[in-house]
């Protein structure tokens, strides 16, 4: 197995030096993963105004995939319009699901592409998608909080 | 002879090995399979391979092994829900067999009792009732029963005609707007009765009543699909299939699995554990406690592989035709009276019988001493033994794999059984 | 090298086709036996022998295969019941794993509450107390934690020192007149403890209490006489033993389990049954339901055969010796450090580290790159890595197959984690 | 397989004329005792006088062996003394474990000898043991019922 294809370069760095890490204020929604099987736990939080994510902060404890995820997810959708970050998060959960089948479009995804190699390694796929799931879980919160966005 | 069959038997029986043996020296007539079914070598090299090649535990680590034994083991869990028509592969949970996947339901209404904030459709009490039939397996009434004594609830149950077949002019009766769960067999194990589920289950509907079906008899033998069923739960058992032993399937719809108490607890069902307190995985893993039958599931999966090649309308031809030859022939035998429907409509290949005068075990021996291979004694089903005023039955079921020929034998040898005991 | 071991290792690899596995172009090194351990072809070859040749659902039937599967299956549990010193095979219950063993005998209190007439040691209430580790795997933790919630008893348990040990000086503090069962772990899945038992059990015996061992980890490695042990109950698992998945055993003590009620309902464990009411049958068939893993069982017997002709004092002087040289070899890898015991003196080959800076995810996979098979993640056992204050370990065990080599390439590889992420 | 080995010409006569069946009295214990795998019942009364078996009565559903059993038990045990009986009892349960290898001892067993090809059929055996198993069950009410007794 070919380690390089999952430990790239890109994801050594973000995970490194994580972008947007910490938990901040203020924010609609909050939501806390754990992926069972290792423990690896993600607490992140949703700062939505108007159709635009202000801001997403976190906070978590993971191996590198999980922690690079979340830090390439932080760039890829912060100060995003909600309906394009919903948008990348189906583009990279396909691609996590895609068995080592896709590349991914560089295009949309940027450095989130790096995590193509992840897609081959499925006991690594939920460490990719803990982040994501955890931000898709506080949009709903969010939503849900925000009077008149609820029927979205 | 096997006209009607699409099945090319003498293939079939090439795949078995065991069918190979002999009993002394007559060659074995395996005519057992309601109780277990023989394996194929497709089934056993598949687990040997997995064995040999990939073995490792599953969900837990991120080496090799541990990745291609989760594939295996999740990839058994979506071809068994292909198989049976479920919307999701997160709606089977693999168990240990059908007794523990009914328990595993009874168990959910046992525990929703000791937590205030249960699902009201698992909350059962004094006034409340469940549902069975009388021509029940015992693996589909102890655990109602047991539930019921422990919760005050009421045990009801639909009997049986004279010609076996389910007293369905009574469903309206017994199935009231006070029923909470009605479990009844699909195919009926001593009378080999294949019950209509459509009455049932609209009477269900009806009184807002969850249903299941033990299907243990029915998914080896015909095409089940559970949407088109319509009910809320299944069970059903890999050795009774081709599988191994060490293997069973619950299916249920994934609302209700979520809204179930756990049963088993231990590893690989948990979010967070302190000692304190644990929140619980969702289903299917919140429900496999512990290391699951990993292997099994491997074999089980080779199984589906096989039947889904012969094709289940074909197997359930197959039997069919054999079912309305081994009544005919059987209905020559002297003294010889049929337990269950007489007619090859509505009933599978399993066919019990008593002979004037001589108890089963001396049957069973006698056949035993021509290679044949029947079981006898009450089935795990003495509700329906009493129904009918009897002890034990003689039951010979047929499948995939047998021939004429071995009821040929059958018949004869029961020529002779009356000659020892007459 | 091996000096100390009386186990000709080479020639026991050759009994483990998949030892020959390559991960991409590496050899296999296969330390993850604490998750399940590999099978050696004794094993695959006898239970594929039976399925070939006597399979046949037992207990039910006069046929000559039912009569060999019957004799495989109670000849089995019997050898069983001689492997761990068990006064009588009938002591000896199957079940699907360790952990519905535990559940099992959790259930039988939680049953007992909804019986008046059950007997007095099987009744938990509020002012009860049940005791446990806080090196519990969680399979003898949860299933105690909910049987509390449950019953409104009081879950307790004895801490760790920092050197990985039970803290037997709290032993008689937690263990009050008011503690019904204790129930502990027999060797420590994450930690590898070994842990002397005698303070435990004399305390135990000492308030009227019931004292079980969870020996999923002590079985497989070291012997174990029950009759020594002086306890009520064990469970452990035949996957972790060189046998197959799909099959566990609660051992306990005759008296106890005539006085427990059924766990599992349905066929094979009743004496009569009636639509309105069931008898028992005695142990350990009340407690085995249903079809149960009948070809897993003939497996588990020449597993246990297997490890009687290596002798499990030899077993336990290789892996003694084995984790001398494992300690002493990780001690040289910057920046690792050990959780649990460093010294190789009451403890298993099974150790469990951290390696500053690096998730065990991706030691894992960096090990896993190298052929290297380990586990990462908490191993079933939240609580203890919360007591050492960290999410995750690496953990590598060996079995009576493993090799100072494997060890050897565990450590080079070690020494590249930190290149990689340093 | 030896079917004639099995099924006995006297096993099939005791089969067929059951010695000292159906239920009387008096009795001082009885046993109810069912073959859980197969459904055979049988009922069994007891009626001490003294040291001797007085009367040993029974009635039963079963196979050809558990029939034939019963009917041999009751001549061997009727009227004798309750050592000898409890004796005989032993000696038959060996005789049943013996899976074939014992051939009885016909001067103490009688009739019952008959019985030693049934041990080599183990579904079999708990057939053959039927009768006697309520025969000791129903014994031990019996002298639990008998002042004096209980103590022996
Ligand atoms: C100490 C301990 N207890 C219980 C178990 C559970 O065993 P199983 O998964 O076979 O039920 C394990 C293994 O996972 C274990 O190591
Ligand atoms: C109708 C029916 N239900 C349930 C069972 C129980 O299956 P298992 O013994 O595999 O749990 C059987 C078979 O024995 C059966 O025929």
């Amino acid at each position: 197995m070919n380690l390089d294809e999952l430990y790239q370069e890109v994801i050594l760095d973000h995970y490194k030096r994580p972008r947007g890490a910490g938990l901040r204020e203020p924010y609609e929604g909050e939501s806390h993963q754990v992926n069972p099987t290792c423990g690896d736990e993600i607490t992140l939080r949703v700062h939505v105004e108007g159709d635009t994510i202000a801001d997403v902060s976190y906070d978590n404890v993971g191996c590198s995939i999980s922690k690079a995820s979340a830090s390439v997810m932080y760039e890829l959708i912060n100060g995003a319009k909600v309906d394009d970050a919903l948008a990348k998060l189906a583009e990279f959960t396909e691609l996590m699901n895609s068995k080592g089948q896709s590349e991914g479009d560089e295009e949309s995804l940027e450095d989130a592409v790096a995590f193509a190699g992840v897609s081959k390694y499925p006991m690594r796929v939920k460490c990719a998608l803990l982040g994501w799931k955890a931000f898709q879980d506080a949009l709903v919160r969010a939503e849900a909080s925000i009077p008149g966005r609820t029927d979205a | 002879m096997e006209a009607a069959s699409k099945l090319d038997v003498e293939a079939i029986r090439a795949d078995f090995p065991i069918l190979q043996r002999r009993i002394g020296d007559k060659p074995l007539a395996y005519l057992d399979s309601a109780a277990t079914s023989q394996k194929p070598v497709q089934v056993v090299e598949a687990m040997r391979r997995f064995t040999d090649y990939s073995n490792a535990n599953i969900s837990r680590s991120v080496h090799t092994l541990g990745a291609e034994a989760t594939e295996a083991y999740e990839g058994a869990r979506a071809k068994v829900a292909a198989f049976i028509g479920a919307p999701s592969p997160d709606e089977v949970v693999f168990t240990k067999n059908s007794t523990e996947s009914i328990n595993l339901m009874a168990y959910a209404f046992q525990n929703a009792a000791f937590d205030a904030a249960a699902d009201p459709r698992f909350k059962l009490g004094p006034g409340d009732e469940v549902v069975v039939t009388e021509m029940e397996h015992h693996a589909n009434l102890i655990p109602w029963q047991q539930l019921c004594r422990r919760t005050g609830a009421t045990l009801k149950w639909i009997g049986i005609t004279d010609a076996g077949r389910l007293d369905v002019d009574t469903v309206d009766e017994v199935i009231t707007e006070r029923c909470k769960v009605v479990s009844f067999v699909h195919v009926a194990n001593l009378l080999g009765t294949v019950n209509p589920t459509s009455q049932i289950t609209r009477r269900a509907r009806e009184v807002g009543a969850l249903v299941g079906l033990d299907a243990s008899q029915s998914v080896p033998h015909i095409p089940v699909d559970v949407t088109e069923l319509g009910v809320d739960f299944i069970a059903f058992t890999g050795h009774k299939m081709l599988g191994p032993t060490g293997i069973g399937v619950l299916w249920a719809k994934a609302d209700l699995l979520a809204a179930m108490p756990p049963f088993l607890t231990g590893g690989s069902m948990i979010k967070t554990v302190t000692m304190e307190h644990t929140t619980f995985a969702d289903a299917p893993a919140k429900f496999e406690a512990g290391t699951p039958p990993i292997a099994e599931a491997v074999g089980l999966a080779a199984a589906v592989d096989y039947l889904d090649k012969l094709g289940m309308a074909n197997v359930r031809a197959h039997e069919k035709e054999f079912a309305g030859y081994m009544l005919d022939r059987l209905e020559t035998v002297d003294g010889l009276q049929i337990i269950g429907p007489r007619v090859p409509i509505g009933r599978s290949a399993t066919v019990s019988f008593t002979i004037d005068g001589v108890h089963p075990h001396d049957v069973g021996q006698i056949l035993d001493a021509e290679g044949i291979a029947v079981r006898v004694g009450h089935h795990c089903a003495k509700p329906t033994c009493a129904r009918f005023g009897v002890n034990a039955t003689t039951r010979a079921s047929g499948y995939l794999y047998n021939t004429h020929e071995e009821i040929d034998r059958l018949v004869e040898a029961l020529g002779q059984v009356r000659k020892v005991f007459g």
